[in-house]
């Protein structure tokens, strides 16, 4: 059967020649086609980006008074900018705050909120921290909607506080960090640029470039293969599953620590958040 | 695993049907196999189909004859087979429909769009294939059934498979 | 001839003086990534806490990372890697490339997703390409493509390429190559398998 | 409740193009959960767009259509300041309409 479709897959590979000159002849209004067939893939969704559902639940979830202390974030939360400013929040995240005298990244940040002045249940709210379908996530739908607001901003840490410094340094070791059964670490696939994996190219994310900047500024983002918004903490979580570790803790030290490093490797690149991705 | 076309047919044909677009965490899985009771068909007949030709047997007609008046835009390598995009333009006159098949699918016919006086016979959409195959963009106007296709070849991910 | 030599020395040196400053840096930044990675995760499915515990060669490769370590302290990991080679017990190191193909498609394994009773894909596409008709290969490794084809299939060339797949790190200790028999990603038969699809001449990889 | 519709309706020329974003899990009926579980079917089986109470496109889906829809189609006949209205119908038997006004 191995064999079949290889046969199979051969004689398509032939088909492939014959089709592509037969629609080579076709005049198409926009035909912005690159010869790169996976960036082709990608211009054909334009900026119809799925994502844009996930803004507009989490606006409502922003704005409207929710929980038991029936209160809008909007007028209570502070991600940095000061009470209810979304605007370049995410920009200039991960950031000490000292209320909770912690390193926070979003979604961290949306959740002391959402628990301490709604009055939410955390167990409840993380019950459904990555979304499926009919059950959805509010804190993908929030982070959509306040890394949004972010668009065309550059990413600045503030990097003042030794608590945020301390969190950069962790994330730099963390990064290269190897363990498990096949000595995966973060650098194992982004420590160099100009690599692929099958046919995914993999953004050098180990230093500050561009590659980095592009990458971190687009997440959150639609991720076509699972047709949901998917955040950083999740991205995190995924790579580490993949890397064949154990499950990472939702808002835990390594997710801050490597984001911040991360972000810190971004930094000047303009935010262009909610993305689009595989 | 794969499973072979003919097996494929079968497994649909005896009323069961195939696992189509499973996605698990992270990974695309292009999935097949796996029958279940439970698993459910469309009940209209013009999405019992397996193949063009059925398709347009149930909407009427009697065969389609490839037409080079149809415009078929689709990638020719889709990183991901549960969303491709599609964009479809008939120049045919009299176009009142505009259908996209996809042989290799539990249901051949995913969508068909009907337009009224006054619409463009145009359509932009996105649409699961279940594995590497010929997509179809099936019209038929006032003179009968046309068609053409394209290839789109799904790729599998990188690290988990 | 000696300003080879020379250039050879040259190169050699420069990782390990920039090696030096990092390891300064790098001062106990294993202990401490151990610690916050122990508070951060949970076990889950097949993957329990000790898979965050390091070798000595994980730890080795990440004090120095991105360097190279100092060749003094990598000598006796490559060494001992090396050692830790289990060749077949009937001394035959070919199976049947198809399954070896379907072996190097496979992604799957020891993910905390996946099914522990169902083998380990070797997942190779993901670095290498191989069979020509596979478009979607990556390209963190080298091209295997036409591997048997160009090296022949002596004893010695079978025994070395079953010990660079058994355990990559004795050769290249900071190689992002997992070690596929020293940890047990892939069986003996699985190895076999796949030795088959880089040198059976029926095999696409050498079409 | 589903939520609502992202709609775009934009006129160039005597051409009025729309663009939907529809929420929706489109299940096939054959996708599992995280747990083994099988997800029960449940995708939009019609759709129907109407300008100035005339329908300017109705489609037919089944579950291949994929997740949070997307859909463009073009028509003439309508200005700026028109209504476009869209409406699709689930095989739980669920809809939901939104609109938007031609720009």
């Amino acid at each position: 059967m191995r064999a079949k479709t290889k046969q199979h897959m051969f004689w398509l590979a032939i088909v492939v020649g014959a089709a592509s000159s037969f629609t080579a002849s076709l005049v198409w209004a926009q035909s912005a086609t690159s010869s790169d067939p996976v960036s082709q893939y990608r211009a054909m969704f334009g900026d119809d980006n799925p994502a844009d559902l996930w803004v507009m639940r989490g606006k409502d979830l922003w704005q409207k008074p929710r929980g038991p202390k029936n209160v809008a974030l909007a007028k209570t939360c502070d991600l940095g900018m000061g009470t209810g400013v979304i605007k370049g929040a995410y920009a200039h995240m991960p950031r000490y705050f000292a209320d909770t005298n912690k390193v926070q990244d979003l979604e961290t940040r949306l959740l002391t909120c959402m628990v301490r002045d709604q009055g939410l249940d955390k167990a409840a709210i993380l019950k459904n921290r990555f979304g499926d379908g009919d059950r959805k996530s509010d804190l993908e739908a929030l982070s959509a909607y306040v890394v949004g607001a972010s668009k065309g901003v550059p990413i600045s840490l503030p990097m003042s506080h030794p608590q945020e410094k301390r969190a950069y340094a962790m994330g730099k070791a963390l990064f290269y960090y190897r363990a498990g059964t096949h000595d995966f670490s973060c650098a194992s696939c982004h420590g160099q640029s100009g690599k692929r994996i099958r046919l995914q190219q993999l953004p050098d994310l180990a230093t500050a470039n561009p590659e980095a900047q592009k990458t971190y500024t687009t997440w959150p983002a639609y991720r076509v293969s699972q047709g949901e918004v998917r955040t950083m903490e999740w991205r995190l979580g995924s790579c580490f599953r993949q890397m064949r570790f154990p499950k990472l803790k939702y808002g835990s030290e390594v997710a801050i620590d490597l984001t911040m490093f991360l972000a810190k490797n971004a930094e000047g690149g303009k935010m262009a958040a909610p993305g689009l991705k595989r | 695993m794969k499973m072979s076309r003919r097996a494929f047919l079968q497994a649909s044909a005896s009323g069961t049907t195939v696992l189509f677009v499973a996605t698990t965490g992270l990974l695309p899985r292009i999935a097949a196999a796996a029958t279940s009771p439970l698993a459910p068909t469309d009940h209209r007949k013009e999405f019992q189909g397996h193949t063009l030709e059925s398709v347009v047997k149930a909407m009427g007609g009697d065969k389609a004859v490839k037409s080079s008046d149809i415009m078929l835009q689709a990638p020719s390598i889709a990183e991901n087979g549960a969303v491709v995009p599609v964009v479809i333009q008939s120049k045919l006159p009299g176009t009142r429909m505009i259908a996209i098949v996809s042989e290799k699918n539990p249901h051949a016919l995913s969508a068909a769009f009907h337009f009224p006086e006054g619409t463009e016979a145009y359509v932009m959409t996105r649409v699961k294939i279940a594995e590497t195959s010929n997509l179809r963009a099936l019209v038929q106007t006032d003179k009968g059934f046309f068609y053409t296709d394209k290839l789109v070849k799904v790729t599998l991910g990188g690290c988990g498979g | 001839m000696h300003t080879l030599t020379r250039l050879v020395i040259l190169l050699a040196a420069m990782p390990l003086a920039s090696a030096a400053v990092a390891q300064t840096h790098n001062a106990n930044r294993n202990a401490e990534a151990l610690a916050a990675m122990k508070a951060s995760f949970e076990p889950h499915g097949q993957a329990g806490m000790d898979r965050l515990d390091q070798d000595k060669t994980q730890a080795l490769c990440s004090a120095y990372a991105p360097h190279a370590p100092p060749a003094r302290l990598a000598a006796k990991l490559l060494t001992a890697n090396r050692d830790s080679v289990k060749y077949p017990a009937d001394g035959k190191y070919l199976g049947d490339w198809k399954r070896g193909q379907a072996i190097a498609e496979e992604g799957t394994g020891k993910q905390y997703s996946d099914d522990p009773s169902k083998p380990s894909g070797g997942n190779c596409y993901a670095c290498h390409q191989l069979d020509k008709q596979q478009i979607a290969y990556g390209t963190i490794g080298p091209s295997l493509y036409h591997y048997g084809k160009d090296r022949g299939r002596s004893e010695a060339m079978l025994k070395l390429t079953w010990s660079r797949v058994y355990d990559m790190k004795g050769y290249s200790l900071c190689s992002a190559m997992p070690r596929f028999g020293s940890k047990g990603i892939l069986t003996e038969q699985q190895l076999k398998d796949v030795m088959a699809l880089l040198f059976d001449p029926d095999s696409p990889v050498n079409k | 409740m589903a939520d609502p519709m992202r709609i775009r309706a934009r006129l160039t020329g005597d051409t009025v193009e729309v663009k939907v974003l529809m929420a929706h899990p489109m299940e096939t009926g054959l996708r599992k959960d995280s747990s083994g579980k099988l997800i029960p079917a449940h995708y939009i089986e019609t759709v129907n767009a109407t300008c100035k109470g005339k329908d300017v496109l109705t489609a037919d889906w089944g579950p291949a259509v994929s997740k949070n829809p997307f859909l463009a189609f073009r028509f003439k006949g309508a200005a700026k300041g028109d209504k476009v209205t869209i409406t699709w119908k689930d095989t739980a038997g669920e809809s939901r309409t939104d609109d938007a006004v031609v720009s």
